[in-house]
Formats: structure tokens, C-alpha cells, sequence
């Protein structure tokens, strides 16, 4: 279930996403302005989640697939899943550290 | 109240009455009436296997398995009876395989068998592997596939419908089967079933006893509805005792695991069952090992704190061997007692198992209605009847082979019945007793529990008239039953609605269950010999002058104290004179 | 013997049955492990290389799509992730709501929303022009002739 | 019996065993008194290898005759008494109470998504439709062989373990896409038919795949695993159910 949450959380963003970067077609002030307002620590802290749902979304998505077509898969399921958060972790936090001394840092 | 109309009704849809429909539906209007859903009946729990001389992995053929079942069943067998079951076994076999049940398979993709308790080669030269088998789960493979069967062939089942009364009309002087009367769960509401033929396939009834291999829905009910409406109920002393029960618990270890090689130890770790059955060991018949295991713990070799178990030993066998032959029961071991059955031996003890005796019917599985004549249009299968092919003692896996012979013979006989008799009038107010029966107890405002009298019955049974009874024990034991059922005539209910109330169902139950005992302890107390199943200490041998016939009881009208009344019937005797029993 | 065996191989489709649900399902895992590829790429580039996401500007997407290869990156990481996602959506859809005129029209939310941002989505990245004429010089990137 | 305590594996014996006391919040719905459920607790004392169900028994049979529930083997067989105990699907029969954490109170509730009829007892009939629309049994085609039909030992491991189904429907009401709504033929339909699409003996594999490849069918699947965890049967639901998955997308068995 938390591969739907993240997945719808995703989709959301991204359909957002999508509207500001057509502002380059408007002009680069409006883009630029808008970026801009994303440059503050309460929208980094929102990026980091939504990192956050990315990164667990597409490493469960690669476990679905694995589960799907691997004929071992369904047994080894629990481990997968297991793997699948140490992933996360390992690789949100360096990016955490990264992102958020950039956010923060200036 | 509703009525409907079919040409057959059969009630119960466990292995008998599901083979039963298949053959039935197949040729006129059939409906299945049965209080739990198909897939619940406790043919379901049946392990070890159905055996059949198909000889497919040794020599062996269909006049050496009717000698089996017929000194196993300590030659109060019916030897024309034995015969048409041990040749039509192949066929029901082969049957089931064609249904699609997946048996285990031999290299060459045959049907696999193994060997089973008092099974054997040249009339007991040796075990025979004769057992076909699923697994461990034989049985749920059997009630899977006819129900498969059934889905497939669209057979109409009433889920959840408990009957409780028989009807007869009668017909220029001659008893007529005319329906059965049911009693929806759902709803509470009564239905009446009218029909030509009725074929009564209700199973077992393990819970006269407290340890027993039987479903809590195991009640009697069919025999005990016969036995109130006057037919004569047949060998009912004769109950076998399972010896390996989990101890304490009464779940079922088959008897496959001794024919994959587990050994019975006692507490100093001897294979006792060499000193009772010096040639079959540990697969000698169930009623001679449950004895011998009984017989250790009473002599203070018994294992565990109270010593009063012993053990089953698979840890020789080799884990992969088990998991692939026994891995069902293996569990519950695991489950229930937290014995790991790789490294560590079982406690296991007899447990209340089988109904040798039953309603009498003939080959056909028509019901007798006296010692002789059968009542038209009522038929009877599997556990509920006594076709007497299981004597005084059935052999392992002939039970799922007779409701498969027996089923598909009651199936074929209802319906060719109600293909040619007219229907019969239903008597007049045909759910008046019905209707009596359930008031009487849902609207008594204040009286015993029924789960008191239940346990008390069942303590005296477990204590009285098990696997060793004598005059004193059974004495006891009717005097406590007579007792039981004066206070049964004050219980209540607390559920008093109309939905899904099985407070009143089992209060209903438990009367069966009463008459039943009685029945069992009656017959045993009149038999004073030792013969299978029953097992008098007072009375230690076989007494084939007096006793070589079969009980009938019937309810004794009115003032007999003992509410039954004995009579006998001889057994057929074809090719076997009776020998004494060595294994 | 008898003759009368049916043909073999008779298509035995029922009615109304078609794959969709099938190829639905294909995509869902054949665009899930592109996505992986594309997204991971792209948030490396935009979030962890050089100043993280304070480089973000109007001339680092336009020095971005000035490149093919960026072109085609994310015009593929838009179309996958969005038809990904909205088919993702239409199963959720179908999950959760249960009267069919909620169903019916939630989908066609759905559909226009999507359609509409793919069709943007894919106006921009090809029409972009890295250098508009009347734009300030600072803010675009480097390589613009500088007017 | 004397009140030596050992542990279980040594002392299976019923009494040999300390006992200790249990709380139950069990939901109950009565159709013809109440509108909505409600929660009702009860504490009984059991004993050491005691299971759900005999604490239910002893309620039923001790304290409030008018609870109700289905049961009938007692030891995980027949498929009868699934329930939803502290929030997993369970057989009643087969849930240890001194496997559960008993400082706090156990919850039995009925299974989820399908109606409720009275207590634990729940309307049993969509989830046998399920099962019976995926055509449920052996398909041949021409004559029957006057022997058994050969398969090897092999053949049958195929589909050993969707054969040991005892139709609880643990594993459907415990499926997350079941609940949200009842289309979904649910796992164990699907577990039902690969026990025939992968039986060797069977010719009816493509007509239950087409089934299968409906709208309802396994592609609704979300791969949650709640009914594999559930399954006390053991069977690897989700592994059938990927297997049909493949059969489809290869056209092959
Ligand atoms: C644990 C165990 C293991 C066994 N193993 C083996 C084995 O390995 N080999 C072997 O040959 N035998 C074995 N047996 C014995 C064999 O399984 C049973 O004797 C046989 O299955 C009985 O089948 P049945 O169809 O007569 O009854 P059941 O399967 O018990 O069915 C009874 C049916 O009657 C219905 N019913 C009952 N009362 C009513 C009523 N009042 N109204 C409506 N319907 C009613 C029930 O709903 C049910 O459908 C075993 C038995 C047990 C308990
Ligand atoms: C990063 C790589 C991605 C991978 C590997 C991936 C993988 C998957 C897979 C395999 C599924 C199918 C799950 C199932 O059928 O049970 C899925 C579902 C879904 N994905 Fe993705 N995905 C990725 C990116 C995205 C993006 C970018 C979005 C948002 C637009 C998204 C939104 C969804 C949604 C909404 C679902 C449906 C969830 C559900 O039905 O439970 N995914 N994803
Ligand atoms: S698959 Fe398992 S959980 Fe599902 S019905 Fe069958 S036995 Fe029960
Ligand atoms: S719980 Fe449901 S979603 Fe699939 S894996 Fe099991 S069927
Ligand atoms: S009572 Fe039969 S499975 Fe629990």
C-alpha cells in the first residue's frame, strides 16, 4: 500500500512539475520566479519527501517486477522488501546530508 | 415453512453423499440437503488413503483385500458385502483419478500405494502396498474433487440446512419413505422436503466420546433420526479407537505414518508392538494396537509426566520423506503439541475414531426397517450405514472406499427408485414433531447447559466404554446416561433468536447424541465377548457360538426402562470361516 | 470412435474479453524499469551534481534541452512517467470508488488532466527556444549570442 | 493429573500445562437486536496448548450461549473458522492463545468484505461463486481410459501446493482489492484455478486463462501478499497467482 501512496503522491508532483516547466515557454522571469519560491527550506524539506517516495517507489516498483517475473520471487518477497528499505536508507541519507546543506546552506 | 419437491434428497455432502449425487443428479431431480457447506465435511480430514488392489506397485488383487477386511473386521463382516467392495475398489479408484484427483505417482506416473494397517499379501503372509493416496490428505483431495465434480455438473445444494426429521407415509400397509424435514440456519425457517427417494449420508458420531479424531459436527444425527423414527440401528458397540490420537488432543496422526515406517515406543524406548504382533508389528489392525498402547500405559510403561501416553517415533525416517509423504500431519504435531517430529518422538494415544456400526442396509444401501425387509425409497452411505463390510473393526482406508462404492451405489439405486415410484403423500402436519422439538427447547426459559450435559456425557464415554469396558464400566456408564437424559429434559438455550442460532442446534444435537450412547452401551453390555473394536475384560475372548451374529437395536416403545431393545441378526458367510486373529 | 470432435483450436474468446488488462500490466513494469533509469538520471543531475538545486534556473533548463540527448531524456521521462502514472491512477480508481458514475467521471478528470500536460509538456521541450530574443542576457545561458 | 510444569513439548498432556487467564474483545452483531456492531469483552481462564476457538467454545458454552461462529474439525481441515484475530486472518483452530501477546485484550472480528450475517459469521456464497466461475474441475476431451491417466511425479509437484486449499477464504478477505470492492474474483479463486491450469491431465487451461484475463481478473492483483501471509494452509498465494500472471503473458503453461 505504501507503493500507492507514494505512486499517487508522485503522480501529483509531477503533474505540478510539469506545469512550472512549461513556464520556460512563457518566459525565463515567470520560470525563474517561480523556482525561485521553491528555494526555501520548507519546499526542500518537501523535496526530500518526495525523494524520498521516488526512490521507495521505484526500488518496490523493481521488486514487483522482481516478484513478477523471477519464479523465486514471490518466496523471497520478505527479503526483497527488506532490501528494499536498506537501499532507501542508504541512499536518502547521503542525499539528505547533500541536499539539505545545499537548501540550507545557502 | 416452505416444501419443495425433488425426485431424490440426499442428506449430507460429505465423500458418500456427493458420490452419491453425482450418480443421482445425473439421472432425475436431486437436491443435497447438509448442515455444513460441502467442503466442511469431515471426509475432508481423512489422511491416510483409499485402498483399492489395483497392484500397481506389488502383486496383489481384490480376493486377498476381501480376506483382509474380513479377518480385520474380526469375521462380523458380511463376506458378500466385503466382496463387492474389494472388486468394485478399482474401479472407484480409477474413477476418482478420471474426476481428476491428483494422487501421488509412481516413477512410471501411476498411481502410487503404500502399505496400511492389516493390509496384507497371500491372506497375511505380509503387508501389502495397496493404500492410493494424496499425500496425507487423501480424504480432502476426495471431498475437493466430487465437489469439483458436483460444481461441474450443477448439482442444487441446500448449504446449511440441518435435517431433522425423517417422514413416512404409509402405503397399503408398507412404511413409504416420503421426505425429510429441515431446518434452515440462515433464517430458522422449517422446510419441508418431499421426495421419492432419500439417501441418508450424515457421517459419523465421534462425539459421544470427549478424545476423538471427529468434527464437533460429528453428532449422529442421521443415525439417531433413524433410530427415533423406529429403524433398527446395527453393531453401534463396535467403535474404533484410532491409536494414534495427539495426546491429550485426540487429533488424528494417520496410520500412514506407521505404513511410511514410525514406530510405537513405549517409555523404555521398546517397540512394544513386536510382543502383541510379532509378523505386522506396528500395522496390525487398529482395534490390537490401540489395545497393546493401552495396555502399556496401564502397566506403568507409558511415557511423559503422567505416563499415560506413548510415543510414535518418524525420527528415523528422513525429513525430505516426510515432508513429501506426511507433511500435514507432521504439523499438527508441530501446531499443537510443539513437537518437532524430525528430532523428537510424538505422544500420541487412542482417540474415538470410526462408527463400525450404523444403519443397516444391503448392498444396494437400502435401509432395512426390521431385520429383513428394507423400507422403500430410504437409502443410507457411508459412515451412518452398515453395510457391515467393517465387521468389528474397519480397516484403515477401507472408509474412504466405502462411501466412494457405497455412495455411487445409493446414487444409482435412489435414483433408479424414484425413476420409477410415484411420490408418496406427505403426511399430515409433516413438521409438527420438528417444530415441537425446537419450541420446546427455545422457549424453556430457564434450565441446564447444554455444554454441561455434553461434557458429562462425554466423560463417562471416555471413561466407561472405550477401549477397555466391562459390565461394571458400562453399567456405570447407562446409569449416567439415563441420568443425562432426565436433566436433558430441562435444557435451555440463551440464544432464543431466529438467525444462525446453533445454541439451539447443538442443544438439538446433544439429544442425539444421548440415544446414541445409549444405544452403544446397551449393545456393548449385552456382548459378552471381545470381538474387534469392543473389548470386554470380563469376557476376554471371542465367543463365535453366541455372539457371531450382529445387534440390532431398535427403540423400544414406551415402558422398557432401557429405551432399547436388543435384537440379531446372522452374518453372511461366504468363503471365510472365522479363525482366530494373529498378525 | 466417433467423428464428431470439435475442431481443434476454435477461438474460444468470450465476449467483451480482450488483453487490455494484459498489455496494461506489461507497461506498467516495462515503463516502471525505464523510469527508474530516466528518473534517477534526472534527479542526479538536477539535485545532487554541481550546486544541487540552487543551480536551478532558467538557464541551466535551457542549457539542458539545448542538448538532444536532454531533449529526448526527459520528452520520454514525460510521456512514460505520465501515462505510468495515470493508468497507476485509473487501477486506483477502479479499486476505490464504487458507484460507476463517480468511476465514469473521476476518469475522465483523469484522462484530460493527463492529455493536457502530456500534449504541454511536449509543446515545450520542442518548441523551447534556449535564447527568446527579448529576455534579459543574465538570464539565459551562456552560449546565447549576446545581443 | 499432577500440576507438573514442563514445557509443552515434553507435557502436552491438557492440565500438565499452567493455565492463565485471557481477555477477548470479540465484535458482535446480532441482525435482529442490533443495527450496528458492537464490541463485547470477555476473560476466561485456558490452559497451556489451548487454541482460539476452545476460547470461544468457552464462552459459548460457559457465558453467552448466543455468540456465534462456524466451526467444525477443529484442527485446520475444513476450512470453516476464519477470522480476523488481532487484526490478521487466522483459523480460530489453529491460533495458539499462548502464541498471542495476552497482556492485552485479543480481538476476534469477522473476515473482511464479505456481509456480515451474524457475529463471526459472514455470507460465504460470492466466494464460493468465485471459485465455481473459474470452472473448478478436470477438463478432457475425448474418451475416458479404461486405466488411471499417467502422470509423472514431476507433473503432479507442479501443482502440489494449490491443491492443498481448504477454501477459508483467509487469503480473499484478506486482500486489500477485495475489500475496496467485491469484483475481484480474489486469490483463492485463482489458487483454485491453477491448480487445474498446471495439472498436466487438464485441456481447460486456455478457457480459465481467458477468465482470468478479465477486468476482475489477476491482473487486479497489486501483489500485496496479504494472502499469502494469511493462507494457514501455507500456500504460496501470491507465487500461483504470478504464475497464472506468466502463463498469460507467454500463452504458455
Ligand atoms: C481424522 C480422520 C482421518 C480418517 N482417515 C481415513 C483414511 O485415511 N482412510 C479411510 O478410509 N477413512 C478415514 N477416515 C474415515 C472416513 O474419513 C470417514 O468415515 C468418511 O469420510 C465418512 O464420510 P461420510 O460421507 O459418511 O461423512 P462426512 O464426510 O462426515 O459427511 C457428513 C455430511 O453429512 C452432513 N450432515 C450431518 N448431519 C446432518 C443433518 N442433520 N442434516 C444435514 N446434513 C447433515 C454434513 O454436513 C456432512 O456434509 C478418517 C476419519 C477421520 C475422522
Ligand atoms: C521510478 C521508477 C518507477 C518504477 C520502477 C515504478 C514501478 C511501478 C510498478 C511496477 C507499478 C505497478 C504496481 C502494481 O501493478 O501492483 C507501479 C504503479 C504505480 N506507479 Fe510507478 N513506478 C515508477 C515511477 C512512477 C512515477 C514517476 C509515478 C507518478 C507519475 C508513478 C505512479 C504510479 C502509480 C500511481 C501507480 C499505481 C499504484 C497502485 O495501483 O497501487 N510511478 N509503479
Ligand atoms: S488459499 Fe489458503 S487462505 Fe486461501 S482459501 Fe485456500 S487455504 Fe484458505
Ligand atoms: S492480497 Fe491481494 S493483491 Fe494480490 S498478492 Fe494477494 S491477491
Ligand atoms: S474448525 Fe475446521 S478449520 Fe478450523
Amino acid at each position: 500500500m505504501a507503493h500507492r501512496v507514494t505512486g499517487i503522491g508522485i503522480f501529483f508532483f509531477l503533474f505540478a512539475h510539469i506545469l512550472d516547466t512549461a513556464l520556460v515557454r512563457v518566459s525565463p522571469e515567470a520560470y525563474n520566479e517561480v523556482i525561485a519560491t521553491y528555494k526555501n527550506p520548507i519546499v526542500g524539506i518537501m523535496e526530500v519527501g518526495l525523494v524520498g517516495a521516488i526512490v521507495f517507489h521505484a526500488f518496490n516498483g523493481l521488486r514487483i517486477v522482481l516478484v513478477d517475473f523471477w519464479s523465486k520471487g514471490p518466496r523471497f518477497q520478505k527479503q526483497m522488501f527488506a532490501g528494499v528499505l536498506i537501499l532507501w536508507v542508504l541512499l536518502m541519507v547521503p542525499f539528505m546530508i547533500r541536499h539539505l546543506t545545499h537548501v540550507f546552506g545557502g | 415453512m416452505q416444501t419443495h419437491q425433488y425426485d431424490v434428497v440426499i442428506v449430507g455432502a460429505g465423500g458418500a453423499g456427493m458420490r452419491a449425487a453425482l450418480e443421482s443428479g445425473e439421472r432425475v431431480r436431486t437436491a443435497v440437503l447438509t448442515k455444513l457447506y460441502p467442503t466442511r465435511s469431515h471426509t475432508g480430514a481423512a489422511q491416510g488413503g483409499m485402498c483399492a488392489a489395483l497392484a500397481n506397485v506389488e502383486e496383489d488383487n481384490w480376493e486377498w483385500h476381501t480376506f483382509d477386511t474380513v479377518k480385520g473386521g474380526d469375521f462380523l463382516v458380511d463376506q458378500d458385502a466385503a466382496e463387492v467392495m474389494a472388486k468394485e475398489a478399482i474401479d472407484a479408484v480409477l474413477d476418482l483419478e478420471k474426476m481428476g484427483l491428483p494422487f501421488n505417482r509412481t516413477p512410471d506416473g501411476l498411481i502410487d500405494q503404500r502399505r496400511f494397517g492389516g493390509h496384507t499379501r497371500k491372506h497375511g503372509e505380509a503387508a501389502v502396498r495397496r493404500s492410493c493416496y494424496a499425500a496425507d490428505r487423501t480424504g480432502h483431495m476426495i471431498l475437493q474433487t466430487l465437489y469439483q465434480q458436483c460444481l461441474k455438473r450443477d448439482v442444487e445444494f441446500f448449504n446449511e440446512f440441518y435435517v431433522l426429521d425423517l417422514l413416512f407415509t404409509e402405503v397399503d400397509g408398507v412404511r413409504r419413505t416420503a421426505g425429510v424435514v429441515a431446518y434452515e440456519l440462515a433464517t430458522g425457517e422449517i422446510h419441508v422436503f418431499r421426495a421419492k427417494a432419500v439417501v441418508f449420508a450424515t457421517g459419523g458420531a465421534g462425539k459421544v466420546y470427549k478424545t476423538t479424531s471427529n468434527a464437533h459436527t460429528l453428532t449422529g444425527d442421521g443415525m439417531a433420526i433413524a433410530f427415533r423414527r423406529g429403524l433398527p440401528l446395527e453393531d453401534m458397540e463396535f467403535f474404533q479407537f484410532h491409536p494414534t490420537g495427539l495426546a491429550g488432543l485426540g487429533i488424528l496422526l494417520s496410520e500412514a505414518a506407521r505404513g511410511e515406517g514410525a514406530i510405537l515406543r513405549n517409555s523404555e524406548g521398546e517397540r512394544f508392538m513386536e510382543r502383541y504382533a510379532p509378523t505386522l508389528k506396528d500395522l496390525a489392525p487398529r482395534d490390537v494396537v490401540a489395545r497393546a498402547m493401552a495396555n502399556e500405559v496401564r502397566e506403568g510403561r507409558g511415557s511423559g509426566p503422567n505416563k499415560d501416553y506413548v510415543l510414535l517415533d518418524l525420527t528415523h525416517l528422513e525429513p525430505a520423506h516426510i515432508d513429501a509423504k506426511l507433511p500435514d500431519i507432521t504439523e499438527f504435531a508441530r501446531t499443537y503439541l510443539g513437537v518437532e517430529p524430525y528430532t523428537e518422538p510424538v505422544p500420541v494415544f487412542p482417540t474415538a475414531h470410526y462408527a463400525m456400526g450404523g444403519m443397516p442396509t444391503t448392498i444396494d444401501a437400502e435401509v432395512l426397517a426390521d431385520n429383513t425387509h428394507v423400507l422403500p425409497g430410504l437409502y443410507a452411505a457411508g459412515e451412518v450405514a452398515c453395510v457391515s463390510v467393517h465387521g468389528a473393526n474397519r480397516l484403515g482406508t477401507n472408509s474412504l472406499l466405502d462411501i466412494n462404492v457405497f455412495g455411487r451405489r445409493a446414487g444409482i439405486a435412489a435414483a433408479e427408485f424414484a425413476a420409477r415410484a410415484p411420490l408418496v403423500e406427505l403426511p399430515a402436519e409433516p413438521e409438527a414433531a420438528t417444530v415441537a422439538l425446537l419450541e420446546e427447547i427455545r422457549d424453556r426459559a430457564d434450565g441446564e447447559r447444554v455444554a454441561v450435559l455434553r461434557r458429562e456425557l462425554q466423560e463417562t464415554m471416555d471413561a466407561n466404554a472405550q477401549v477397555f469396558r466391562s459390565e461394571a464400566t458400562l453399567k456405570q456408564a447407562l446409569s449416567d446416561i439415563h441420568a443425562l437424559k432426565a436433566r436433558y429434559a430441562t435444557v435451555s438455550v440463551q440464544d432464543k433468536g431466529r438467525r444462525f442460532n446453533t445454541d439451539l442446534l447443538e442443544a438439538v444435537e446433544l439429544g442425539f447424541l444421548l440415544d446414541l450412547a445409549e444405544v452403544i452401551v446397551v449393545g456393548a453390555l449385552e456382548r459378552k465377548e471381545s470381538r474387534g473394536g469392543h473389548f470386554r475384560e470380563d469376557y476376554q475372548n471371542r465367543d463365535d457360538v453366541n455372539y457371531m451374529r450382529h445387534t440390532m437395536a431398535y427403540r423400544s416403545s414406551g415402558d422398557d426402562e432401557a429405551g432399547v431393545r436388543l435384537d440379531f441378526k446372522p452374518v453372511v458367510v461366504t468363503r471365510y470361516q472365522p479363525m482366530e486373529r494373529k498378525f | 470412435m466417433t467423428s464428431t470432435i470439435p475442431a481443434p483450436r476454435t477461438p474460444r474468446r468470450l465476449r467483451g474479453r480482450t488483453n487490455t488488462e494484459l498489455y496494461a500490466w506489461m507497461f506498467m513494469r516495462a515503463s516502471g524499469v525505464l523510469l527508474v533509469v530516466l528518473i534517477f538520471g534526472h534527479l542526479f543531475v538536477n539535485l545532487v551534481t554541481g550546486d544541487g538545486i540552487n543551480a536551478l534556473d532558467f538557464a541551466f533548463v535551457a542549457g539542458k534541452w539545448a542538448d538532444p540527448l536532454w531533449q529526448v531524456w526527459d520528452l520520454l521521462m514525460l510521456w512514460l512517467a505520465m501515462l505510468h502514472g495515470t493508468n497507476g491512477l485509473r487501477t486506483v480508481i477502479n479499486d476505490y470508488a464504487e458507484r460507476d458514475q463517480l468511476r465514469l467521471w473521476l476518469k475522465v478528470g483523469l484522462y484530460t488532466a493527463t492529455t493536457i500536460t502530456i500534449v504541454l509538456g511536449t509543446l515545450v521541450i520542442f518548441t523551447f527556444d534556449p535564447c527568446p530574443p527579448d529576455a534579459a542576457a543574465e538570464l539565459l545561458p551562456s552560449f546565447c549570442p549576446v545581443p | 493429573m499432577t500440576a507438573a510444569v514442563a514445557d509443552v513439548a515434553g507435557a502436552p498432556a491438557a492440565g500438565a500445562v499452567p493455565s492463565f487467564q485471557v481477555t477477548l474483545r470479540l465484535r458482535r452483531f446480532n441482525p435482529e437486536n442490533d443495527t450496528q456492531p458492537r464490541w463485547e469483552e470477555h476473560t476466561v481462564t485456558m490452559h497451556g496448548t489451548d487454541r482460539v476457538l476452545d476460547a470461544l467454545h468457552k464462552i459459548k458454552w460457559e457465558i453467552d450461549g448466543s455468540l456465534t461462529f462456524r466451526r467444525s474439525c477443529a484442527h485446520g481441515i475444513c476450512g470453516s473458522d476464519a477470522m480476523r484475530i488481532n487484526g490478521r486472518n487466522r483459523l480460530a483452530c489453529k491460533t495458539l492463545l499462548k502464541d498471542l501477546p495476552l497482556d492485552k485484550p485479543v480481538t476476534v472480528e469477522p473476515i473482511k468484505g464479505l456481509a456480515v450475517l451474524k457475529d463471526l459469521v459472514v455470507d460465504m456464497d460470492p466466494f464460493f461463486e468465485a471459485y465455481k466461475s473459474i470452472m473448478p474441475f478436470l477438463i478432457t476431451t475425448g474418451n475416458d481410459p479404461s486405466r488411471e491417466r499417467r502422470q509423472s511425479p514431476e507433473d503432479r509437484a507442479r501443482y502440489d501446493d494449490t491443491t492443498k486449499c481448504i477454501m477459508c477464504a483467509a487469503c480473499t478477505s484478506s486482500c486489500p482489492v477485495y475489500w475496496s470492492d467485491g469484483q475481484y474474483f480474489g486469490p483463492q479463486a485463482i489458487v483454485g484455478a491453477h491448480r487445474f491450469i498446471f495439472d498436466s491431465r487438464d485441456e481447460g487451461a486456455e478457457q480459465r486463462l481467458e477468465i482470468l484475463n478479465d477486468r476482475d481478473g489477476v491482473w487486479r492483483c497489486r501483489t500485496t501478499f496479504n494472502c499469502t501471509d494469511a493462507c494457514p494452509r501455507g500456500i504460496e498465494v501470491t507465487k500461483a497467482i504470478q504464475e497464472v500472471k506468466r502463463a498469460l503473458l507467454f500463452r504458455r503453461v
